[in-house]
């Protein structure tokens, strides 16, 4: 039998295999039982309640979809109230997605999510500071590394940090979450982009940008994680146009512990699972004993990056 | 001008989803049985989906992957709603509109393909066995969501008046159906002008008249949405809304689906595929 | 009939239509004739002879493809000497690409390209910059001050600069290139993107990693039209993902005044033609005079992008 | 063993492309006429392409777009070699071996489904009118490139031997085809060990010594070609080889399909696509 657990920190997963956060919910359960997954990631809430963009909030384009939901929250005491007891029953860890506009607002979150039954915390840093110039403070190392020691001062969970792919320089916002306390990181969120309807001359989505995700954004989001990988000593849990077994050894390769399913789930409600039965196949057929045995395996050795013509 | 009926309107419970009702939704692979070009726009499409599909009713809806063709990839499913289920047969029924990319992938499909279906989703539409009369308003594409329950009253003996509104004679759809199932059929068009709200709403006032109305049921036309909703409130008349928001998960999942609701304390988002996508007439808003 | 006319600062193009640089050669004019085009763009050059990288130099990734061409060049000796004749009897303007590996060299390659025949320098400043930490020049508002201050006392040539889109801030970056002294803007070049043979453990790439384009990358670059569009008054040149009318349609309406097509044209060859035929069919379907009224024409007045919810 | 013949060897003009020779490339939609399995591998595929196409000649291709199916969305064109030009029906035939996303695609082609094609691209064979015998070394789909090039030499009185290897004789394709040419076929495979490259030398060393051979010519196999330059070398008997590597253009535009070759200094860089796909046997290098 192929070993299919792989640790991330101090926690043990029964598989690498679990959802995006935002691409998932108690819906679910009425395809599959949740016992499959390796864990289960929550939407991301906030403190207090939100409403969420303007419709449409969703654009197909091409082998992906721009989605500007946003983050509606029903605000950390429904979560802890009413959502949390829907997945008591769960076998698999729960891993709480959380943001906040400042690092205060984070720190303060976080403490309240201090409770029985939360095994881990998934902080989406992707989001806006506002307490800077509004840009995500998972854009740049500095203020990555100000959200994160605050966040790691304030639990003692194990903490999860989600960056962006919409920095110039992953390597570096990896490196100083790591250095201010994360467990591991997920990389990465959606890219932002944009569609126009050339009919009717207005944006597709009604907050004119959004975030892009699915099979398209895989090769950017597959090199982030190997950059991260050589970066960072931490687990890295890759994120991003993962629909299949081959996408998920893929990032194994590349570094990634384990990997996240989003966008795929809603087109094939049970491609988390197939996920899981294809490594376990995959892993037998090549002869591979433990799953986590494939993370970083890629074979670069004695090849380099040309650093002067990598970019044309 | 007619006034308002002394009768109370009663309301229907609508039941919530169960939290997690265990695997009652299917992911599977349906073989494709026919079709067939209904006319220049219309398609009709027959798979074969035993098991939890057939457990599909008025109002709910099939979230179906859509072939890639030449010229288009689509790469969402597209919601569908259950236009009718064949127990005996195994089999189910969608009727589609060729409009983009994936209707025009469905398009393709030809007997003996097989495409994935993920359903029954959504919330169908309910009847109260104490109902008399029920009118039924549809316009356009809706009336392949409405067709399924003139069918569903017929077997509880509520009595059905079904408007059905197009274009033109030769668009509207499901006639000879609604008419077999036992309705009252009366064909609007725009063609002859008869599809005019004013013109629906003195239809409306006379069926009130004459024989009363318990419930109103409408798809396919925010302005017949708001027509019912104020006849309606006038007469006290209770009704349901099968309504469209574009989808990605059709599961609760996304949050794309959400549309404005009517709430005790203003309005409220809602997400159309698990709330809905059939709501209460007087909470739903124009869109 | 639509006037299809563009003007790119003090240049007037028969029509917004272009190659990209390196996507685009004399090889070409075995299919159809370049009198066609708005302008004709060459490859990248450099001062020196170069090697360009290993192969495997192209894998193909979902609804695009990865590219580790790098930049084989002959030198600009042999551009002048060798390339450019085989120009000279086309109608449409040469744009003549260039790089190098700091300020300075751009400098010196643009000084010796003042030479008659050529109608503009796009200087692709997504190179590394050797003298910094080997980041392109156009990820950081700086360094790209900087090239473009000598770029621009270099030249009296029309000066157009192609941004890279592997920055988190191309707004800043558009700003400081036009600040000192760009004509106009190309955005963007490729995307830092990889992939790897799960059956062989080996990067697809012969140098690891590679640049990214195609239709999959479409709606990030419009986005970054869209960015640079609000930050700049110069015209921008949109590219990236152009394969039909509608893209390049989509491209003005974000803010482009012209486009160029990449690599749709490995894909369909005649794929510019079509764009330039399909322009005129669409503006007169919707009643448009001049092309030139497409841009920046997208209809989001009263829509606001949601500062807080725009990154999920 | 042999010592070097006392003929010295001629060099081939390899004609170099023109710089702009106007539009000598179609970039064209052709009709599928049939697209036939030949063995668990192999597909025959017929298109009527009328035109440019039928100026192509043996070793020069095509780039082909290959359809999108249900598992696979093949985005880049696929190189394929002229496996036969029929100017009388105005058809073009190609070989093609099931490996991947683009020819798993090229498979689902029926009679009268269309396709995008570019071509004709390359340069194709020389053959040097002087010539009397010419042997002609294949290995697996290698042979789709090699067979036209048995007909064309026939057609000038050039006498052609064929040695055409595969793993199993169910897998050699073409035998017929190249024996009708008029061509002597030996088949050789890894099923009975015939195909081991000490083999084809010592047939090789044969076949110069009773008739003496003015060419060779090769495509599938590095190992053949490695061995027909060094026994080309010794004997002074020059080669032509056709050789593969990953496109993107076709056109010489990309520089994606460069291999290394040896040069009067050191080592170059070309261009598959323009600069070949036949190379001179003594400037290609082991890939
Ligand atoms: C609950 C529900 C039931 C539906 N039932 C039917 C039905 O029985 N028959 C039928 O023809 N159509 C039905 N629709 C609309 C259908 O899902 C398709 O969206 C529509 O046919 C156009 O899809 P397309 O791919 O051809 O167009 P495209 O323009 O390619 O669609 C692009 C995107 O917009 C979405 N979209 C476009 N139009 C609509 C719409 N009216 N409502 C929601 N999303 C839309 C698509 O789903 C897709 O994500 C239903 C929609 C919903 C929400
Ligand atoms: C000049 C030339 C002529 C050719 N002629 C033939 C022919 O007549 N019959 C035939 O079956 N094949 C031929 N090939 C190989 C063919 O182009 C395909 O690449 C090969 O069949 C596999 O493609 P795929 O899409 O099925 O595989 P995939 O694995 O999906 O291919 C992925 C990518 O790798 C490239 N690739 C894979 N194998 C090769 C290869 N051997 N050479 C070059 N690129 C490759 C593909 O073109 C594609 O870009 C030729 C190649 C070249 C360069
Ligand atoms: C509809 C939707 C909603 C999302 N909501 C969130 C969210 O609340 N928090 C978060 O961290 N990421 C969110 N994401 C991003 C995903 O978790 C994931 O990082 C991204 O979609 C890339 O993965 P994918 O390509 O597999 O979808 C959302 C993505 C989608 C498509
Ligand atoms: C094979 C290839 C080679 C390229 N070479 C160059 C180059 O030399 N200089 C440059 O500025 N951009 C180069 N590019 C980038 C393109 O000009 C263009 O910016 C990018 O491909 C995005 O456009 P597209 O999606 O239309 O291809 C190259 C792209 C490809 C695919
Ligand atoms: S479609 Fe995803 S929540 Fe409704
Ligand atoms: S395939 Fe593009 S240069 Fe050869």
């Amino acid at each position: 039998m192929v070993d299919l657990r792989v640790k991330i920190g101090r926690m043990t997963l029964r598989n690498p295999v679990m959802p995006a956060s935002g691409t998932f919910s108690e819906g679910l359960a009425r395809v599959f039982s949740f016992d499959h997954l390796g864990a289960v990631v929550t939407k991301t809430i906030t403190a207090e309640r939100r409403g969420g963009n303007p419709t449409p909030r969703v654009a197909e384009v091409g082998q992906g979809m721009l989605n500007s939901i946003g983050i509606p929250s029903k605000g950390v005491i429904n979560f802890i109230d009413h959502i949390m007891p829907e997945y008591a029953a769960c076998s698999a860890p729960l891993v709480v997605s959380v943001s906040a506009p400042t690092a205060e607002a984070f720190a303060d979150i976080v403490r309240q999510l201090n409770v029985p039954g939360i095994a881990a915390i998934e902080a989406n840093i992707s989001c806006p500071n506002i307490e800077e110039d509004g840009k995500a403070f998972a854009m740049r190392a500095k203020s990555t590394a100000v959200v994160v020691d605050q966040l790691r001062k304030a639990t003692t969970l194990p903490l999860w940090v989600k960056l962006t792919p919409n920095t110039g320089d992953v390597g570096a916002v990896a490196q100083a979450a790591q250095d201010n306390g994360a467990d591991a990181l997920v990389v990465a969120n959606t890219i932002l982009a944009m569609s126009i309807d050339t009919e009717t001359f207005r944006p597709r989505l009604g907050s004119i940008m959004g975030g892009y995700s699915g099979p398209a954004i895989k090769p950017i989001v597959l090199r982030m994680v190997y950059q991260c990988a050589q970066a960072v000593d931490i687990p890295i849990i890759g994120c991003g146009g993962i629909a299949a077994t081959e996408d998920a050894v893929e990032y194994m390769l590349a570094g990634a512990a384990a990997v996240q399913v989003g966008t795929a789930t809603f087109v094939k409600p049970n491609a988390m699972l197939d996920v899981v039965d294809g490594l376990t196949r995959f892993c037998q057929r090549k002869g591979i004993a433990k799953v986590s045995d494939l993370t970083g395996a890629v074979l670069d050795r004695g090849m380099t990056v040309d650093q002067l013509e990598a970019l044309p | 001008m007619l006034s308002a009926p002394p009768v109370e309107a009663e309301t229907v419970e609508v039941a919530p989803i169960e939290a997690s009702p265990a695997f009652d939704v299917a992911d599977t692979q349906a073989l494709v049985m026919s079709n067939t070009a209904v006319n220049g726009e219309y398609f009709h499409l027959t798979l074969a989906a035993a098991g939890l599909a057939m457990n599909a009713k008025a109002g709910q809806f099939f979230n179906i992957a859509c072939p890639a063709t030449d010229k288009d990839l689509p790469y969402l499913r597209r919601p569908m709603s259950v236009y009718r289920v064949v127990p005996s047969k195994g089999e189910i029924e969608f009727l589609y509109k060729v409009t983009g990319a994936g209707t025009r992938g469905l398009a393709t499909l030809r007997a003996g393909d097989s495409t994935a279906v993920l359903g029954p989703l959504g919330n169908g539409f309910e009847l109260n066995p104490r109902w008399k009369n029920i009118v039924v308003v549809g316009r356009g594409v809706g009336l392949a969501t409405l067709a399924p329950l003139a069918e569903m009253a017929a077997e509880r003996g509520i009595k059905v008046t079904a408007i059905l509104s197009a274009r033109s004679r030769g668009l509207v759809m499901s006639v000879e159906r609604f008419a077999a199932s036992g309705a009252r059929v009366e064909v609007v068009t725009d063609e002859d002008g008869s599809s005019d709200p004013d013109n629906v709403e003195r239809m409306l006032l006379r069926l009130i008249e004459k024989e009363g109305a318990d419930a109103f049921f409408t798809c396919g036309s925010n302005r017949l949405m708001l027509l019912l909703k104020r006849v309606g409130a006038t007469f006290q008349i209770q009704g349901q809304v099968a309504m469209e928001q574009q989808m990605a998960c059709g599961l609760g999942m996304c949050f794309c689906c959400v549309r404005n609701f009517s709430a005790p304390n203003g309005t409220e988002q809602r997400r159309v595929c698990v709330d809905g996508p059939v709501f209460p007439l007087s909470e739903a808003l124009s869109w």
